[in-house]
C-alpha cells in the first residue's frame, strides 16, 4: 500500500492506461499545460505528448461529441467536465448521442467514453451553479454506466475498469476529498464496475452510501459508537445497481437507510428503494428511508447550505429512528 | 444489395452515366419511399432527399470508403450516396433484422460505419461534434482520412456548428463542413433563421476556408469537394462548403406544405434539377436512350432492394433483450 | 361542453391568456407562419401579431434564455420544445438559468414561464431521439412545478394555470392524444397544478398514472373488467405530487401500481414508491410496483418498440398480480 | 451603502474624477476580497475583476438605470459599475442576510434587478441568452432599453455566443455584447481558445456591427459604448464591443498562476493599468493630490461597507426553509 490522494490515485490510474494502451487520450478544458483546475492530469502532457492530452476551448457540446466521434472510430476518450453541472451544455451529446448510438446503429457502433464529472461536491460554498450531483439524470437514461468513488483506492481502481469498458461511463468525483491521502495498492489493479462493497458489517441497520456520503456516514457512526450496530455499504456504482448485497444486508438488518448528496426526489435513493421493495419487501422491517439534498437550489451561505445539505446530525438520527422503529 | 458508388475516372461517359446513376437511384427511392410511407409499410419520421442529390453524390463521389459521413434526419441520399447500399437502406426504413441498423434505428439512425458511414442524427445540429471526432480519430491515428459534416441551413443556427467549426480550426482536424441550404427549416425559411444566410462569411470568424456552391450542380459540387479535400488533406485544416438548393419536398410526413406555388414552380424546374441538369451539360455522353436504360437499372434494383426488405424477418425480441436491455 | 381536441384546447387556452394578459408572449420554432408543426398555435399570429407569437431559428438554448430574460423583466413567455428529446441541448438555460435564479437572486428575479414540451411519446416508431419522456429530471431538478395533461380538458386547463402560475413550469404534452376529440367545459376554466384526480373509484388495487399512460390503463381496466376493481388516479401534476390523493386511495386498496412512459429508473414511479413506503407503510398489503419503458434506448423497428414501452397487456397482468398478491 | 455611480457631464474634471473613483472603488474592493478570503470570512469561487475596471466603468456610465446588465462568474466589478453598492455587494460575498441577493447567490450571483443588474453567472456563455431576453423584452413593451451582456473571450467559443447573436441580428434587439478579451480562460490562452481572436469577424457572420476596444482605456470603452448605444437605441439590432485587455490576477482563488513573468510584467506597468491612464490623460483634471483624496474616500468607504457586512446577521434557516424549500 502506498498513501496518495484521490488526485494523485486518478492520475495514476491515467497514466497506467495510456502507458498500456496508445487509443486512450484525455480531452477537457485546462487538462494540457497546467494539468487541469484541480491538477487532475498533472504531468500526463508532458509524459504523453499534447497529441494525447487535448485542452478545449469553453465548448463543451463540441469536445463531447468530438470525443464521442473519436470513440465511434475506435479510440478511448477520457473525456473531463471541469465541474458536473457543467454537463448541462452538453447533454445532448451526452444523453441523446453517446448513450444512443450504440442502440441505434444495431450494435455496429461502440462507445468506449469515460465521462469524468470533476469537482463534484457541496459544502463548499459554492453556491446552486456549482454544486450539483446528476448521477441521476444518467441512470435515468438507458446506455450509461455510472459510478461514484468515494476513496483513492476505489478512484483508481474504478477508472481503470471505466477506460477498458466498452460501453460509456460516467465517472463522478468529489471535490472534497480530492486532495486527502489515502492507502492505495501498490501496482496494477481495478475495481470492477457494478460491484457494491460492505465497508462495515452490522447488524442493526444497514446504511447505503452513494459517493461522498460515505465520509459523512462514516462520521455518523463513528459518533453513534456502540447505540447502533450498522452495516454500511458503498454503492460505488449507481448504474447498474448491485441489489444483491444491498438484499443480503437487508436479510440481516430488515431496515435501509440510504445517503445521497443529490437533491431525494427522484434521485438514487428512490430507484434503490423502489427495487429494495420489488425485490425484498418481506425483508423490511421498516419504511426504508433516503437523506439527500433538500428541494431546494443550493444556497451559497453557509448558514443556508449547511441546511439543505446531508448533515452528520441528520444522519445519525435517522439511523437511530431506523433502529427504533417499531411495526 | 449495394449498387456501385464510386469510380475513378470524371468527364467519361462512364463517369458521367454512373454519376447520374446514382443520383437517379436516390430520386427514385425516395420516390419509393414516399409510396410505401403513404401505404403504411414505412413508418416513422421521414425527410426526404429529392432536389438535393448532386449534393450527397458529388462530395461521396469524391471521398473513398475509409473516410466519414456524418449525416442528419435527411439522410437517404447520404446513405445511397455513401455506401450504395440500397437494400440495407429499404430494410431499415422498413424495420427489419436485415437493414442497415438491424432495424433498431429507423429513417434517421442508418448506420455503415465499415464503409464510413457514422450515422443519420435526429437532432438538428448533432452530428456536427460527431464529425469533429472522427476527423480528430484520423489525424490522431495518422491517417489520411477526411470526416464530413452534412448539415442544414437550419442546423447552422445551432450552437454546436460554432463550437466545432472553431474547434476544428484551432486544431487543424480534416473536417469537411458541407451545409445544404435548401432554404428551409421545417416551415422557416432561411432569411427568418439565419441573420447572413452566407455560410462563408461565418467560416471566415474561425479562419476557416469556405466555397459557395451551387447545389443543384453536381459537377459544381464535385469541382468544390475536390479543392475542399486538396486543403483537408493537406493538413490546412477545415473547409466549409455552403450548398444553395431548395428543398422541393414538403418537410417531412406529417407537416403539409404551405409555400406559395410560384416559387415551388422556380425550383421543380428541369434547369433546377440535378439530373436534368447534367444531361443537358453531357448530351453527347448520356442520351436519352442511355437514361431510359438508367432508368429501367435502377427500377430494376429498386424493386429487388423492396422484395428483399419485405421478405427479411424483423428483429427477434429475444435476442434483442438478451443484447440490449440492461 | 364542447367536443374538441387536445391540440385545440391548448390553443384555446393560449388564446384566452393572450388575450387576458399582454405580457403573455409565445416563442419556439415554426409557431408563427403555419401554426406550428402541430398546429397548436394555429391561428395565433393573426390573431395577436408576429409580436407575440415568435417563430425562432433552430437555436433552442438561445430561444430558452431569450424567454427567461423576458420573464426576469416581468413578461410571461410560453415557450415550446418540438419534441421533449429536444431540451437536451437547453438544459443548462432550463436547469442552471431558469429554475435557480429565483433563489439565487434571494427572490429578487422571478421566473414566470411556461416550457411546452409538446410531442412527447412513444408508438409511433420515431426511434430513440424522438421517444423520450423526461419529466424525472425536472422533477430531480428544485425550482420547476412539472405537470403532465392526459386530457383536452386537462391540457386545457393546466396550460392556463401554468401560464398564470410565478414558478416555471414544464408542461409535458403527448402527441398520441393530440388529435382526438374530447368533451372540454365551456369558457373559463383552469385545473389547478399540485391535485392528482380519481377517474374512476375501486376498491382492490390503486393504479396512478403519469401522463399518457392514463389511455393505456383506461384499456387494461376494460379488459379486466370485473376481474379486480380499479382505483385509478391520475397524477396530473408529478411535481409537486399529490401524496395525499395517493395516499387516501392507497388506505382502501393496500395497493399500488404507477404506470409512466418513461424509462423506470429514476423515474417518477421511483419517486411516488419512495413517498408511498416513507409515508404510508403500513397501509401496504403488498410492494408497490412501477411499470414503464425497459431499459434501453427505444428502438425503431415496432416490434422491438412495442416489446420496450408499457403494453395494456403487462399493466393487465401487474393489475392482477397486484390483486392477487398474498402477503 | 451606495456610491454614486453616474454622471451626465464629460471631459470635466467632476466627470473625471467620478470615472475615476468607480474604477479605484472596484480596485479596492477587489483588493478587500483577496484578504478577506484569505483571511477565511470570504469563501467559494471568488474571480477577480483587477485590471478590467475601465469596461465596467466606461460601459455602465453610459447606461440609465433602465437599461440591463447580465454578468458572468468574474461580476463584481460589473456589479459595482451598475449599482453602485459596495455595502450590498461585500455583504453578499460574507453570506450574510443584507447582501444584494440576502446571501443566497454569492459572488457569481448578485443581483439588483431595480438598478438593472440581472446578475452574474457561474455557468460559462450561460448569460448571453438570457441578456438577449431583456433586449426582447426592452422591444415588446417598446421602452427604449439597452440589454448588455458582458462576458470573456473564453465564453466566445460557448454556442450560446453564437445562436444569441443570431437571434439578436434577426429580430433586431437591443443587445450590446461586450466582450472582455482578458487573453486567458482559467490557464487557457486565447489562442489555444478562439481560432480567430478577432470578434468582429465572427459578428460580422451574422451581420452585426462591431468595434474593437483598448479595454485598459476608459475613454475608449465610453466612446465605443456611445456608438454602440446610438445604432441599437436607434432599433437598428445589436452590436458588439470586442475589448482587449489582460487578466493580471490568477485566475480563481483555488488555480496556481503559472504565466511567464515577462508577460505578466507587461501588463502591470502603469501604462496599461486602468486607473493611471485615465490620470495620465487628464493630468489638469486630475491631479496626484485629488487622487490622494479619493483614494481616502474609498477606502473610507470600503471600511463602512465591511463593517456593514461583518456587523449583518446571517440569513435565517426558518425564513429561507418556508420561503424556498417545497
Ligand atoms: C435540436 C432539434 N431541434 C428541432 C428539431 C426538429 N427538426 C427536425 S428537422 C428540422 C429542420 C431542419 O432544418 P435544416 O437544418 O435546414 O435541414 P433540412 O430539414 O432543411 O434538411 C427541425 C426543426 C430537431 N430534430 N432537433
Ligand atoms: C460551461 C462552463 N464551463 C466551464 C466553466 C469553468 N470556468 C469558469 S470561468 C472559466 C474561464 C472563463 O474564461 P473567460 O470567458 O475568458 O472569462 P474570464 O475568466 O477570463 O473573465 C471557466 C473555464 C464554467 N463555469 N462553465
Ligand atoms: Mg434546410
Ligand atoms: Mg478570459
Amino acid at each position: 500500500m502506498k498513501s496518495m490522494t484521490y488526485i494523485e490515485a486518478m492520475n495514476e490510474a491515467l497514466a497506467e492506461e495510456m502507458e498500456r494502451d496508445p487509443s486512450v487520450f484525455i480531452i477537457g478544458e485546462d487538462v494540457d499545460v497546467d494539468g487541469g483546475v484541480w491538477k487532475e492530469t498533472q504531468g500526463l502532457a508532458e509524459r504523453f505528448g499534447l497529441e494525447r492530452v487535448i485542452g478545449t476551448p469553453i465548448s463543451e457540446s463540441a469536445f463531447t461529441g468530438l470525443a464521442a466521434g473519436a470513440a465511434m472510430c475506435g479510440l478511448r476518450p477520457v473525456l473531463e467536465f471541469m465541474y458536473m453541472d457543467f454537463v448541462d451544455v452538453a447533454m445532448d451529446q451526452l444523453c441523446n448521442q453517446i448513450a444512443k448510438l450504440p442502440l441505434m446503429s444495431g450494435g455496429k457502433v461502440k462507445m468506449p467514453i469515460t465521462i469524468r464529472m470533476c469537482g463534484t461536491g457541496t459544502g463548499t460554498r459554492e453556491a446552486a451553479q456549482h454544486s450539483q450531483s446528476l448521477e441521476a439524470w444518467f441512470a435515468h437514461i438507458p446506455g450509461f454506466k455510472v459510478v461514484m468513488p468515494a476513496t483513492a483506492k476505489d478512484a483508481k481502481g474504478l477508472l481503470k475498469s471505466a477506460i477498458r469498458d466498452d460501453s460509456p461511463v460516467v465517472f463522478i468525483e468529489n471535490r472534497n476529498i480530492y486532495y486527502k491521502k489515502e492507502l492505495v495498492p501498490e501496482g496494477e489493479f481495478t475495481v470492477p464496475i457494478g460491484e457494491a462493497e460492505v465497508v462495515q458489517a452490522g447488524s442493526d441497520v444497514t446504511v447505503v452510501t452513494v459517493g461522498y456520503s460515505r465520509s459523512k456516514v462514516i462520521a455518523a457512526i463513528e459518533k453513534i459508537g456502540d447505540a447502533c450496530s450498522v452495516e454500511l455499504i458503498d454503492a460505488k456504482t449507481v448504474d447498474p445497481l448491485d441489489m444483491k448485497t444491498f438484499l443480503d444486508s437487508l436479510a440481516k438488518t430488515g431496515r435501509i437507510l440510504i445517503v445521497q448528496e443529490a437533491h431525494t426526489e427522484c434521485g438514487i435513493g428512490s430507484e434503490i428503494v423502489r427495487r429494495v421493495v420489488a425485490e425484498g419487501f418481506d425483508l423490511l422491517d421498516c419504511p426504508p428511508v433516503v437523506i439527500g439534498s433538500k428541494n431546494c437550489p443550493t444556497p451559497f451561505s453557509p448558514v443556508l447550505e449547511d441546511a439543505v445539505i446531508p448533515s452528520i446530525n441528520e444522519i445519525m438520527g435517522k439511523i437511530m429512528l431506523l433502529k427504533q422503529y417499531k411495526i | 444489395m449495394r449498387v456501385k458508388n464510386k469510380i475513378k475516372e470524371t468527364g467519361t461517359a462512364e463517369a458521367v452515366s454512373s454519376i447520374y446513376k446514382r443520383m437517379l437511384t436516390i430520386r427514385r427511392f425516395e420516390e419509393r419511399v414516399k409510396q410505401l410511407y403513404r401505404g403504411g409499410e414505412i413508418y416513422g419520421a421521414i425527410h426526404l432527399y429529392i432536389g438535393q442529390e448532386a449534393i450527397a453524390v458529388g462530395v461521396c463521389d469524391a471521398l473513398e470508403d475509409s473516410d466519414f459521413v456524418f449525416s442528419t434526419h435527411r439522410g437517404h441520399g447520404h446513405y445511397l450516396a455513401k455506401t450504395g447500399d440500397v437494400s440495407g437502406a429499404m430494410a431499415e426504413l422498413m424495420g427489419r433484422a436485415t437493414g442497415c441498423s438491424k432495424g433498431h434505428g429507423g429513417s434517421m439512425h442508418m448506420f455503415d460505419p465499415l464503409k464510413g458511414f457514422m450515422g443519420g442524427n435526429g437532432i438538428v445540429g448533432g452530428g456536427i461534434p460527431l464529425a469533429l471526432g472522427a476527423a480528430f480519430a484520423a489525424k490522431y491515428k495518422g491517417t489520411n482520412a477526411v470526416s464530413v459534416s452534412f448539415f442544414g441551413e437550419g442546423a447552422s443556427n445551432q450552437g454546436t456548428f460554432h463550437e466545432s467549426l472553431n474547434l476544428a480550426a484551432l486544431k487543424k482536424l480534416p473536417l469537411i463542413a458541407v451545409c445544404e441550404n435548401n432554404r428551409y427549416a421545417a416551415t422557416t425559411p432561411v432569411k427568418a433563421s439565419t441573420a447572413d444566410e452566407d455560410m462563408a462569411k461565418r467560416a471566415a470568424g474561425y479562419n476557416v476556408q469556405a466555397l459557395t456552391v451551387d447545389g443543384n450542380d453536381v459537377e459544381d459540387v464535385s469541382q468544390a469537394i475536390h479543392k475542399a479535400l486538396s486543403h483537408v488533406r493537406a493538413g490546412k485544416g477545415p473547409f466549409l462548403l455552403d450548398c444553395k438548393t431548395y428543398r422541393v419536398e414538403p418537410h417531412c410526413g406529417i407537416i403539409a406544405d404551405t409555400r406559395p406555388d410560384e416559387e415551388l414552380a422556380i425550383w421543380r424546374t428541369p434547369e433546377k434539377d440535378p439530373l436534368n441538369r447534367l444531361q443537358s451539360q453531357h448530351p453527347d455522353l448520356l442520351t436519352d436512350k442511355q437514361v431510359a436504360h438508367l432508368e429501367l437499372e435502377v427500377n430494376r434494383e429498386l424493386d429487388q432492394a423492396v422484395d428483399f426488405a419485405r421478405q427479411s424477418p424483423y428483429p427477434r425480441v429475444e435476442q434483442f433483450t438478451e443484447e440490449f436491455i440492461r
